[in-house]
Order: C-alpha cells, then structure tokens, then sequence
C-alpha cells in the first residue's frame, strides 16, 4: 500500500507542489468568473501581460533608440509601413510601434504595483484600526481623513517635480494617499466582521491576533481589497499619463503617457499623425476600463444584491 | 553603422598597444540635460551625443532633471558636475558681444559668476578686458575676433548650434513687406510691431506666448515675454537696430566728449501716456533709480555711471568711471525711461521698506513708448493699444497677447485666426512651414539667433582640464548631425558663441570643424589616451583626482 | 442639540485636517531637493543679491521659526509674496479662482444632470440591449485621459469644424466690465464649451452609475411598492419616491466630486489654455515658485477639505433620519 | 347579501429561472360585506401574493394565470389599468407588514397623508390637514406628530400610521399583510382591537393576512387557510378554529399560543412545503400529514362543504372527528412521517 504513494512522491511530487502552489494562489485572487465583463477584463489583462512579457520579442526596435536612414537621415515622422516602420515613427525619429509595446510593460508595472501598494496598505490600516480600534482607530482614521483632504493630482506633480522623474512617482505618491479610501471601507467591514460569533469564539478560546486576522478576517477582505486594487491599476496609469503630458513624466521609461505627450508636443495632430497618437489613447482606455470591468466582477461577489 | 566598425577595429588595436601601461580608467562621465517635454531638442541631442562619446571608450550616463535642479547642481555646486547641456538665449542686448565672451569665460566670473565650467586662461582675461575699453570699432573687432579664435583652441564648450528662431504671421491679415526681420532675433520684435500694416479690417495684433507674463515692470527683468511688453509700452534712449546696432530711440543722437564722457540730446516731442511731457530730469531719475538698489537686476547696466548731468538744451551727458564699448548697447539702449511723477513716490516708499521696485506693479503702467497699457487679464491676455501721438506711432491698432500653454492649439489658433501673428512656437517648425505651403496664407520666417546651445565641460574635473581630452568630445560629434536630427533643419551649427547673425563681430575664420569618430580617436590617441578592454584609460601616469565636492 | 454637537466636532475635525494639510504642504516644500533660488540665475546677478532675495523670502531663518511665521501670515490670510510674480499670492489665486470654480461647476451641473437623468432611465431600462451597451461605455468615458479627450474635442471641434474657439475665456481683446458680464455672455460660453465638456464626459460617470445602482436598489423598497399601491402615478412614484431617495447619495457626492474635479482641471486647464488655478499650479511647480505653489495646492485642497464637509453636512440636510433629534 | 370580494380559480405564477411557480393555484373564497377575514398559512403559501393580486401590484416576474377576482361585482384581474387604478386606495386600501420601509424616509407623516389626501382624493391642501388629523385621532395618535419623519416613530406607532394611511380615503377593503408581525404581543393586541374597533365603526371589510393563527382567533370573523397556494379549509373563524376539517388547520393549531392566555405546548409541523415549482401530486400537504392515504397522493381533494360557509379541501374530512384528537397530541406530529408517506408517496 505504502510503496505507490512513496513512488508517485518521487520526482513529480515539488511540481505538483508547485503547481498546487500556483492554483492555489490563482484562487486566492478570487476571480470573478462568472461574469461577463470581468471575463473581458481578464482577457484584455492577459493579452497585456503577454505583450510586456514578449515585449522583446515583439517590438521591432529599442523603443529609445534614434533611428537613421541608409543616408544617415533622422527618420523622423515616417508614416505607417513607410521604410518598415510598422506603425511610423516619432518626430524624434523612434518606433512608435515598438514604444507601445514596451509601453505595456510600463504600463503594468506601475498599475500594478500600485495597485498592490493601495490594497495592501489600505488593507493593513483598516484591518489594524478596525481589528484593534481604540487609539490606533482613532490615529490611523485622522491620518486616513488628513489624505483625504490632501488633493491628489496636485501632490502627483509636486512629488514628481521635486524628485527626479521616474515613473514610481505616481506609485509613491498613491501609496502616500490613496490607501484612505481602501483603508475606510475595509475597516468598516472588518467591524462587522469582528462582531461575528466565530470571530468572537476565536478570540474567546485564545487565538492570537495575528492567527484570527489571518484566519476569518483576511479573507472576508480579500475581495474588497482587489476591488480597490483593480480600480487603483486605472487610477495609477491615469495619472502617469497626465504626469508625463504635463511634462513631469520620466522621458527615460517609455509609457504611453510619455508617447501621448511626446504626440502632442511635436504637433502630431497637426501632422495628421493619428497612428501616433491614438493607438496609446486607445491602450490605456483598454487596460484601464479592463481594470473597471474586473471591479465590478468583484462588486458582484461582494454586493449580490447589486447584480442586476 | 560605418563608424562603428571602424571603432571597433581601432579599440583592438590600441587596447593591444596599450596594454602595458599603468593608466587608469576614465570614470563614468555624467551628462546632463533638461526633460524632453520641456525641451525636447535638447534631449535629442543629449542622445546623440551620448551615443557617439560611448564609441569613444567612454562610459557616459544621461542624467535628465528638472532646470532647476539642473541649476542647483551646475550654478551652486561648481565641483559636482562633469558635463551638461546648456543653453544662452538671444536677447536685443546681447547683439554686443561684451557680455557673453567676457562673463562667460572670465576668470573673475569662474568662484559665483557664468563662468560655472571654470575656465581659466590669463590671456584670454587680457583680450576680453581690452575690448571692453576699445571704443573704436575696428580695433575692438579684431579683438573680438582674436578672443574666437582661443576659444576655438581650447574648446571649454563644446559648441552645438544657433538655432533659429521661427515665427509666422497671417499675410491676409498684414502686408508681408512691413514685418521686420531683426537680426539675430527674428520678425517677433519691436520694430515688426511697431511697423506692420494691416491689410484689412482687422487692426489688432493679436499673438501668443506659451509661458505667462511674469510682470510689466521697467524695473524689472523678469520672464523673456515680458520684455516684449515693456519695449512697447517704455522708450529707451536707444534702440537696438534690425541691424543688431544700436540706434537713436528717445536720443536724437549722442556724442562722446571723450572716452569716459557722452552726450545725450533727447527728442521733445515726447509725453507720458498720461500727458504730461518726457524730460531730460525724468531720464536723469530713470537711470539713478536704476543704480539705486531698488533695482538690482539693472544695477549691473549702469554700475559704470559715475555722475549724470542735465543741461537746459535738452541734453544728458554720462560720465563713465572707465571707458566702455558696450555703453551704447548694455546701457543707453537698455535702461526703460519711467516718469518720475509716478515712480518719485513709489520709490520714496519703497527705500524704507522690505520690498524693492521689482514687487511693485502698478495698477496702470506708465510709459512714453508707441503702445499704452490698457488691460491685463491674469494668465490669459495683455491688451495694449497704440499710442497715436507717438513718434513712431504703430500702424496697428491693439496689440492683444494671449497667453497659449498648448502648443497644438497655438497653431490651431493662428490658422483659425483666433491669432494672427505667432510670436512663440515651441513645436516642430517644419510643421509650421508646412502648413504655411498648405493654407498659402501664413507666412513662416526663420531666422538665426543670438543665443546658442552647447554642451558646457567642467573644467574643474578631469578629464575636463585637459584642453585634448574636450577638443576630442567635440571632434566626435557632426554639428549637421545635431542640426538634422535634434533640430529638424531649422539651427546653424555653431563654432563660436558670437553668432554668425553678429555679422561685424563674428570671426567666420573658425567656422568649420573636423568631425568624425575616427578624428576623435586619433585625437586621444595623440594626447596619450588608451583603450583598456574597450575602457577608455587616463594618459600614463595621470591619476583621477576629483575636487572635493 | 446633538446634531449640533455631531456638526461642531466635524468642523473641528476639519480644521484639524486643514491644520495637518497646511503643515505637510510647508515641509513639502521646504525639504524637497532643488534650490529656490535657481529660477534666478542670471549672468549680472551676483551672490549678495541671491544672498539678499534669500533674506527677503525669509528663506535664511531656521525652518521652526518659517513654520511659525507662515501659519501665523496664514492666520491673517497672508500666503505670502510669489518668487516669480513679485506679488502677493493670495491676489494672485483670487483672480484665478472664479475660472476655476465655474469651469468645475459647469462641468459638474452639466455630468449630474445627465448622469441621474441617464443613471435613472438605466435603472428603468435594466437588462436590456441598452445597458448592455450602455455600462460599457460609461466605464470607457471614464478610463480615457482626460486631456486626450480634450486634445481630440479640439482637433474636431475647433482645428476642423471651427465651431469653437481653441482657448481661454473670451476672444482676443474682447472686454468685460464686470465678471459677471463677462460670465453670462455668449462669447464666454463659447469658449467654455470645449473644457466644459471635456470635464463633463468624464464625470458623467460617477452619477450614472450612482445613480442607476441606488435606482435599482430603491425600486425594490417597500414604500415605492407601497406608492404603486396607492395608485399613483408613474410620475410620482418614480419622481417623488424613488429618485428623491435614489438622489441623496448622488448628491453628496457631488460635492466630493467638486473636490475631485478641481484637481483634475490642472491637465484640461492647460489644454484649453484657461486662466485658472490647476495651471497656474503646474506652472508654479515647474518653476520651482514655492509661495505661489504651496498657495495654489492649499487653495485646491481647501476646496477639496470643505467639500468633504459640505457632503456629510449635506447628508445630514438632505436625509432626515440622520442628526435630527 | 353579495359578497364584497369573490375570488374564482384565481391562479398566480412566477417566472423564474428555470421555469415556472405557481404561487397561488385556483383559491377561491368570499370576503362579506364588514367583516374581517384572516388569511393564514405558513410562509410561501402564496397568502402575501394573493393579497398583493388584490391590488394587481405584482413583482415584475409575476402574473395572473386564470381566474377571477370579483369586487363589488366587477372582476378587478380583468379591469383595464386605468380602472384598476381608480379603485387602488380609494376602494381597496393596503396595510403593508413593515410600516417603517413602507413609509418613504424622506418625507413626514403629513406629507405623505397629504400625497395620498390630495392626489387620489382630490382634497386640497387644507382640507388634507384636517383630515390627517382626525384619522391622527382614530387611530389613537398625537397630532403634533404629524410632522414628524417615519423614523421617529415606534414600531407600533408606526402601524397606526399605516392604518390611518389605509383609512384615508374610507376604502371597502382594506388588505392587511402580516400587520402586527413584527411587534411584541401587547402592541399587537392594541394595534388589533383599534383595527377591529375602526372596522366596527367604519364598517369596512378587513382581510388579514399571518402566518400566525393566534391573531386570526383573537380578531377575524372569517378565515382562509392556505397551504402551498391553495386554499386548504375556510369558514367562519370560531368554527373552523374549533372544528377544523383539515389536518393543515388542526396542525397549525398547535403550532402557536393563544393570544389571550400565554398557552402551554406549541407543536411545529414536521417538513417545509413543497417546491412549488415542481409541486407533489395530490393534495400538497399529503408529505406533510400523519393523517394521509393513498388516495391522497394520488388525487387531489376539491373544496367541498363541511358544514354551511366551512369548506375544507381533504379526503378524509368526514373523518374529521376522528382525527381532531389525535392532531391534538404533540406524538402524532412528532413521528417522523416524512419518511414513510414520502417513500410511500413516490412508488
């Protein structure tokens, strides 16, 4: 009896470990399947992350490179198709193509890293203002109500002129603010939470804070905290993009705030350019109503009532 | 590509002869630079020029910031930098070489002044002190030129372009034959505004600038656009000319009694935009006020004055303390006259307070010049009307500046006809003379500046010190390269800071440069410089040592 | 009497906010790297003058003793002297703030308005072919870069049909002798059209959504049952019952959005080329013009501060089970 | 005397996923002239939907299905809307079972007699007033209160308001959903005798609908029992109660306390009704019954008349007598029938 079970933990066994691993994390996001737009959501994600992933394999040029001619001519302002270029080139003589795709990886890796950051931190304070309460409430609240009165945009472009222009910028400063509204609505939730009976029977029999947080606390947030992550992916790519076109952006990083401001300052509407500057318009719409579409899939989960 | 081969063959080569060697690596050299958004030429370029110095074995980082950090670092922290893209504006005055080959390359200026690439060299100091005493014309020019052709030597820049400055009108609107192209400058100037002719109907000058209007105040230099208000609403004794010289404005003429002591005769013809007459005692208080300390951004204009005098016949004579050269220009065509009733008792105020002059905006600015003040509206527009009992009354009625942050609808305005005269044009001029050839009814000028771009060493640090080392940077680089691609067309190259649009002071002898990677190389080679596993090594014997930050 | 205790301590938690954000806004400003005085540099300008501007600005003084002097001018309604203008900041953002204010209003009535007549009518319409197509589309509206939809606006509606001005408030040269006329002539709403609806499409879709959710969620209460039972009329049981329920949250956060809005202006401001705070912002930044910059980011989060007050006290107003014993 | 409300076969249905529920299946019964009806049976039985149908304000899923509702002779499920409408309050009136969310928060108690004053009975402003005072003073309230917001009110309180509101317009029926369900026993018995004293004064007819027996037998003069949308046994009160013919009634007899004396054992029924989407054969309550046969899952048993006015809808009614006794001890309900029917029932 013993001897198959021994032999099936051979080799195989830490694969299946980890793909368990994966699956189980995979779950842990609670994925809002059963909804169509959440689905499309999931989709456009995908696809993105494919891009970022393969970027260097898809893009055709080092999206910062200036590019010349045989001649040693710029090659600027090249249409689409025109001298190869798949879809022209930039007035600085770059691969508009090649830039929106790397721009993907931008993209996501300032979506969604603050999108971690605002979960995460929202999510610390609610749970510990909620869970503890008392003073700790009451400290983590006034500075949740004093990021509220701090104006957001106006703090992005203060933050990113005094610093050098990065695109962790926008990240910083939506650490800095914008965990108060994940903050307020978790610990709300954590207070009802908290007065459930098996909360209270938990606690009674002498589980550690630590273990009831993470046992029937953490996971009745979970979802709320990827409601507010998904919408932060939105929020953090809205806001490099109107960084970056008001000339704070990091010109170093390729994002498709950096090209749309790129576009309009070398007059691309006035070149008729719309290769340039509408394929980037058109990604972050894409991956930020993708980011809306997931939340509202969460919604769903979290507020059945809301449905229909 | 062509070249990049062959640097590669020659980096074999010289690493296998200089492998031997004791020398030591050349650090990573910081190059700084503005952001695109704000200057996107200029980081272009910054590209290029990085790209082109790693052929050479150097290790090059592009550092982009803000200006004022940028400044923070270049102006106050003279030991942090190595090398930097800089950029010297051209403005009416500055057609009077003085200023830039004295103050940007004088030894006295190197610990706080321009001289922040800390260029030192005694005979050069000599040569620019001379000129400035130089009153006559020829003599002073051939120094001028001499001062061009060391720097050419030395390279303590590594010169870039003058980039030209492109502007537009609306040629239905105004007669094409009355816009004035100043040299240096371009057709956005005081004699276009005061000269250009409507055609038909619409009488208002109406034009752009992307940047606000920081003050109108003829005590003040502030933000480059607001000097186009003042020139218009303040006469000066004397203008600088389309030619870049200066010429009789409010003087009928002036007359040296000799090299320290000039006589001004002023017109009497002239009132105040509130009636009351233009006197020789308004101009004498205009100039005092100046030196005063209530106006410390033109004290250094008239720190030469020892003693003004009035005579009853109308005249002003100035007695200097040394003979200058560029009095005409940095001085007479540079003080705004203001009328002393109304600053009299501003300035009495303002001697007991905290404040100076330059916090002072008067609710309805006085001057004597071809355009009154009529109406400002924060960050949008300034409406100036033509002041028709002026000598040089303009043929235009209003002269309307709106102030046009996006630079897409400023084109979008100007073809529209919501402007009419683009005075300000950040974007890519080819787009202009585009749909100049496209619409017929705008007309693009482009014309070289004054003003030049450049990539500025720090001389404190080495390799910088080293006179080979940056004539070998600069010999890396096709200044047409620049031109073409950073510029699109529209810049000269650059070999000297006078400008080419400086046709009398311009030494055209030192216009032209050997480029080429392999230039460059052989260059470094010369001077002693190796290549050790594609690193780019310090002659033998030379130590790297930085000046304590 | 206990509302009015409820509505004291949320005016002193108010104050304490605008205490905090006033304190956070100096240290910002005063620890960041960069030096102030770099806007300045000049080939005639010489240290003493630098050292004497410095002096002026009270920039020389220890950082405590700054602190003190500004809160203390702050108290007076003094926000000091700009770096750039030379003049006193407060005059500055007054003269700037109606352009904002009526821009964010405007924009703001006009999304509302829509947004609950569309929200109501989704409500109405729910899971039909029209909010099939009609959620996604919100949610689009609501995921573009404003300023590229303000950059498109233009290209259409003013480079190419020329049915709008392309920028600030009124034609050149053309004169107002009050803001009030100015504010109601035709010529200003012309050239509010394109900025106005830039903001509106934007913030259209908070309220659509509010409000249909809220919609949706108030049909099926008893008392809009109980309406219907009581005979009457459509009109009335959709009117005075469910939306006049449906509306209290949609209203307050009208005012959070006007916060919200104010902020967002910055990048339409500098697309339309309008006279207003957000710009006057993003250039004072950029300048590194720290009185007028700190004065214009307090002005907005002012607004932005009495706003969350004004929603909870509107909330209070507008539901009667809250604070009315 | 003609009845004032003749339900016939009156049949209601829901659409829901995955097919159909007949909430209410063919009840028919009279409402006279004055009197209060009670309408009882567990929840789900259809008691609520039937009461609604009265007001043709139905879920958007629901519909009627077949048959007639006759009032005043007129038959209310064939009426166009606009004459539907016409009687809604004016001559059917509602007593909803939670005044608080049937009161809309946002506007006070005059006001919303006013809307009703005013808009359906055409009164004016200050006639409305005067009105909303004395039907203030029927139903035992201060009129200073008028003013006031829903919220401000107790349960109870709140109930007379809602009575007051029914009473606006001196309706002929006023249907009455679970009115005192969710207040404690004392407010119910006060809330009771004011709706019966009102109904004795105005002489209007009353049909209330609850779960809860107690109530039928403290207030009504007639009672329906339904069990899972049909009409199980109906009569007049005291008979039915103390007679009843269905084993359904005799169960829900025991299930709750006398409201008058707090009484001693209560007996649930063993089992939950029957899906009504796919409803067992024969009579619906057999699965539930200690008393069924064959026959009983076989057939189902028509309305037939015990005695005068009492129908019951059971085959063994004749042997009513018999089993009234043994439906009186708690071990006849307490065996575990749903095993043994059941299993029975299905082969």
């Amino acid at each position: 009896m013993s001897s198959p079970v021994t032999l099936a933990k051979g080799p195989q066994a830490p694969r299946r470990g980890i793909l368990r691993m994966v699956r189980n994390a995979f779950r842990s996001l609670h994925l809002p399947l059963d909804d169509g737009f959440a689905i499309a959501g999931l989709v456009i994600y995908a696809v993105f992350v494919l891009v970022a992933l393969f970027a260097p394999q898809i893009a055709t040029h080092d999206p910062t490179e200036i590019l010349f001619t045989a001649t040693f001519d710029l090659a600027a302002d090249r249409r689409p198709g025109e001298d190869g270029f798949i879809m022209g080139t930039t007035s600085l003589g770059r691969d508009v193509f090649s830039q929106l795709v790397y721009g993907t990886q931008s993209a996501l890796l300032i979506g969604i890293t603050a999108a971690v950051m605002v979960a995460l931190i929202g999510s610390i304070v609610g749970v510990v203002a909620g869970y503890f309460g008392g003073w700790t409430d009451t400290i983590l609240m006034r500075l949740a109500d004093i990021a509220f009165g701090i104006p957001f945009l106006p703090f992005v472009i203060v933050l990113a002129a005094f610093l050098e222009p990065s695109i962790w910028n926008v990240v910083i400063a939506m650490a800095l603010i914008l965990w108060r509204d994940t903050g307020r609505v978790i610990r709300s939730q954590v207070l009802t939470l908290r007065s459930r009976a098996y909360v209270e029977a938990a606690r009674v029999s002498g589980s550690s804070d630590l273990k009831i947080i993470l046992r029937h606390i953490a996971p009745n947030i979970l979802p709320l905290s990827f409601l507010y992550g998904s919408i932060a992916i939105g929020w953090a790519i809205l806001t490099e993009a109107s960084i970056s076109f008001l000339g704070f952006g990091d010109s170093s990083t390729i994002s498709w705030g950096y090209m749309l401001q790129d576009a309009f300052a070398s007059q691309a509407l006035s070149k008729n350019a719309f290769y340039w500057f509408v394929p980037p318009g058109i990604c972050i719409i894409l991956i930020v109503s993708a980011g809306f579409f997931i939340s509202r899939g969460y919604e769903k989960i979290l507020f059945p009532k809301l449905g229909r | 590509m062509r070249s990049l081969i062959h640097a590669t063959a020659l980096t074999a080569l010289l690493s296998a002869a200089g492998s031997i060697a004791t020398a030591e690596p050349i650090r990573t050299i910081d190059l700084l630079s503005r952001p695109q958004a704000a200057q996107p030429s200029e980081f272009q370029f910054v590209q290029i020029i990085a790209q082109e110095w790693r052929k050479l074995g150097l290790d090059v980082n592009v550092r982009v910031m803000p200006f004022e950090q940028m400044a923070d670092i270049v102006w106050f922290n003279r030991d942090a930098w190595d090398t930097t893209a800089w950029q010297m504006v051209g403005r009416p005055e500055r057609s009077d070489p003085d200023e830039i080959v004295f103050n940007l390359f004088h030894t006295t200026t190197a610990a706080d002044g321009f001289n922040f690439i800390g260029y030192l060299n005694p005979e050069y100091d000599a040569i620019v002190e001379q000129q400035r005493v130089t009153l006559d014309p020829d003599a002073r020019q051939a120094l001028i030129y001499q001062a061009q052709e060391i720097l050419a030597a030395d390279q303590p820049n590594m010169m870039l372009v003058h980039p030209e400055s492109t502007y537009a009108f609306d040629n239905t609107v105004w007669n094409a034959d009355t816009v004035v192209e100043q040299g240096g400058i371009g057709i956005r100037n005081t004699w276009t505004f005061i000269g250009i002719e409507p055609l038909g109907d619409q009488r208002d000058i109406i034009l752009n600038s992307s940047d606000n209007v920081q003050a109108i105040n003829p005590l003040y230099i502030s933000g480059g656009v607001d000097s186009w208000v003042t020139e218009l609403i303040w006469d000066r004794l004397m203008r600088i000319g389309p030619d870049g010289l200066p010429q009789p404005w409010a003087a009928t003429g002036h007359e040296w009694l000799d090299e320290t002591n000039i006589r001004v005769t002023l017109r009497d013809d002239m009132m105040w935009h509130d009636g009351v007459p233009v006197t020789v005692e308004d101009v004498k208080f205009s100039f005092e006020v100046a030196g005063s300390g209530e106006a410390p951004m033109y004290g250094p204009f008239v720190s030469n004055i020892a003693s003004i005098e009035t005579g009853d016949d109308n005249t002003i004579t100035f007695t200097l303390t040394n003979p200058s050269a560029s009095f005409l220009t940095s001085s007479l065509a540079k003080i705004n006259l203001i009328p002393q009733h109304v600053w009299g008792p501003v300035i009495e105020g303002l001697s007991t307070a905290d404040e100076n002059a330059e916090s002072y905006q008067e609710e309805m600015p006085i001057g004597s010049g071809p355009y009154r003040f009529e109406r400002w509206a924060t960050n949008e527009e300034i409406v100036l009307s033509s002041n028709t009992d002026h000598f040089a009354a303009p043929k235009a009625d209003r002269w309307i500046l709106r102030i046009v942050p996006n630079v897409e609808a400023a084109l979008g305005m100007l073809r529209s006809g919501e402007i009419n005269f683009l005075a300000d044009f950040p974007g890519d001029p080819g787009v202009l003379t585009e749909a100049a050839t496209a619409d017929g009814d705008l007309t693009v000028v482009s014309t070289v500046d004054i003003g030049f771009r450049y990539i500025a060493f720090n001389h404190r640090r080495p390799p910088f010190d080293d006179p080979a080392f940056r004539r070998a940077l600069s010999a890396a680089v096709d200044r047409n390269l620049i031109v073409g691609a950073a510029f699109r067309g529209f810049a000269q190259p650059s070999y000297s800071v006078v400008s080419p649009a400086l046709p009398f002071w311009h030494n055209s002898g030192v216009d032209s440069m050997e480029t080429g990677i392999e230039i460059a190389q052989r260059m470094l080679e010369e001077a002693g410089y190796t290549i050790v596993d594609g690193v780019l090594n310090y002659p033998d014997g030379v130590t790297e040592t930085l000046p304590v930050e | 009497m206990k509302g009015l205790t409820a509505i004291g301590s949320r005016v002193l938690q108010t104050v304490f906010v605008l205490w905090a954000v006033v304190t956070i806004l100096f240290l910002m400003f005063r620890l960041m790297p960069g030096n102030p005085m770099a806007a300045y540099i000049d080939p005639n300008f010489t240290l003493e003058q630098q050292e004497a501007l410095m002096a002026r600005f009270g920039l020389d003084r220890p950082l405590w003793e700054q602190y003190f002097i500004y809160l203390w001018n702050l108290l007076q309604g003094d926000l000091g002297e700009s770096f750039f203008y030379r003049e006193p900041v407060a005059d500055r953002i007054l003269s700037l703030l109606p352009n904002t204010l009526i821009l964010t209003f405007s924009s703001l009535i006009i999304a509302y308005v829509f947004g609950i007549l569309a929200g109501s009518y989704l409500a109405w319409k729910r899971g039909g072919l029209t909010e099939q197509i009609a959620i996604p589309l919100v949610l689009t509206t609501r995921a573009m870069p404003e300023f590229w939809l303000g950059m498109i606006l233009l290209a259409i509606f003013s480079f190419w049909l020329g049915w709008f001005p392309a920028g600030g408030t009124r034609s050149p040269g053309a004169e107002f002798p009050t803001y009030f006329a100015l504010y109601t002539s035709r010529d200003f709403l012309m050239h509010m059209t394109l900025p106005v609806l830039t903001l509106a499409i934007y913030s259209q879709g908070l309220p659509l959504l509010l409000m249909r959710s809220n919609m949706l969620d108030v049909m099926k209460e008893d008392f809009v049952t109980m309406a219907r039972i009581k005979g009457l009329s459509s009109w009335t049981v959709v009117i005075r019952h469910a939306a006049r329920n449906a509306l209290l949250p949609v209203m307050t956060s009208f005012a959070i959005s006007v916060g919200y809005q104010i902020q967002g202006n910055v990048v339409v401001e500098t697309v339309f080329s309008w006279p207003g705070l957000g710009r006057e912002l993003v250039r004072a930044v950029s300048i590194a013009d720290y009185p007028l910059a700190q004065g214009a980011f307090l002005m907005i989060a002012v607004v932005v501060i009495l706003m969350n007050l004004v929603a909870d006290l509107l909330y209070a107003l507008l539901d009667p089970r809250v604070n009315r014993e | 005397m003609e009845p004032l409300l003749s339900l016939r076969d009156l049949s209601i249905a829901y659409d829901v996923d995955g097919g159909t529920v007949t909430a209410v299946d063919g009840a028919t019964f009279d409402v006279p002239r004055g009197v209060i009806v009670g309408l009882v049976g567990e929840s789900g039985c259809g008691k609520t939907t039937l009461a609604r149908s009265l007001t043709r304000v139905l879920a958007d899923n629901a519909r009627i299905t077949g048959g007639q509702a006759f009032f005043d002779g007129q038959d209310i499920m064939a009426l166009p809307e606009r004459q539907m409408n016409a009687l809604r309050w004016r001559k059917i009136a509602f007593i909803p079972q939670s005044a608080m969310n049937s009161l809309d928060p946002v506007y006070t108690i005059e006001s919303q007699l006013a809307e009703v004053l005013c808009k359906r009975g055409g009164l004016t402003r200050a006639r409305a007033h005067v009105r909303s005072e004395e039907l203030f003073e029927m139903v035992g309230l201060e009129r200073g209160r008028l003013r006031d917001y829903p919220h401000q009110f107790s349960g109870g309180m709140r109930q007379r308001v809602a009575i007051a509101l029914a009473l606006a317009l001196n309706p002929k029926l006023i249907v009455a959903d679970e009115p005192v369900t969710a207040l404690d026993v004392i407010v119910q018995r006060q809330i009771l005798d004011q709706l019966r004293d009102l109904q004795k004064e105005l002489s209007v007819s009353v049909i209330i609908v609850t779960h809860d027996i107690s109530v039928v037998a403290y207030v009504c003069d007639q009672v329906v029992v339904m069990y899972a949308g049909r009409v199980a046994e109906t009569g007049a009160m005291r008979t039915t109660l103390t007679r009843p013919a269905h084993p359904y009634t005799m169960g829900l007899r025991n299930a709750f306390p006398d409201l008058k004396s707090a009484a001693g054992v209560l007996t649930p029924i063993e089992g939950a009704p029957p899906n009504l989407m796919h409803p067992p054969p024969g009579c619906r309550f057999a699965p539930r019954c200690p008393f069924a046969q064959a026959r009983c899952t076989d057939s189902s048993p028509p309305l037939v008349q015990v005695d005068g006015d009492h129908l019951a809808a059971c085959h063994r009614w004749q042997e009513a007598d018999v089993l009234r006794p043994l439906a009186a001890l708690t071990q006849t309900w307490a065996i575990d029938i749903g095993a043994t029917e059941m299993g029975g029932a299905k082969s």
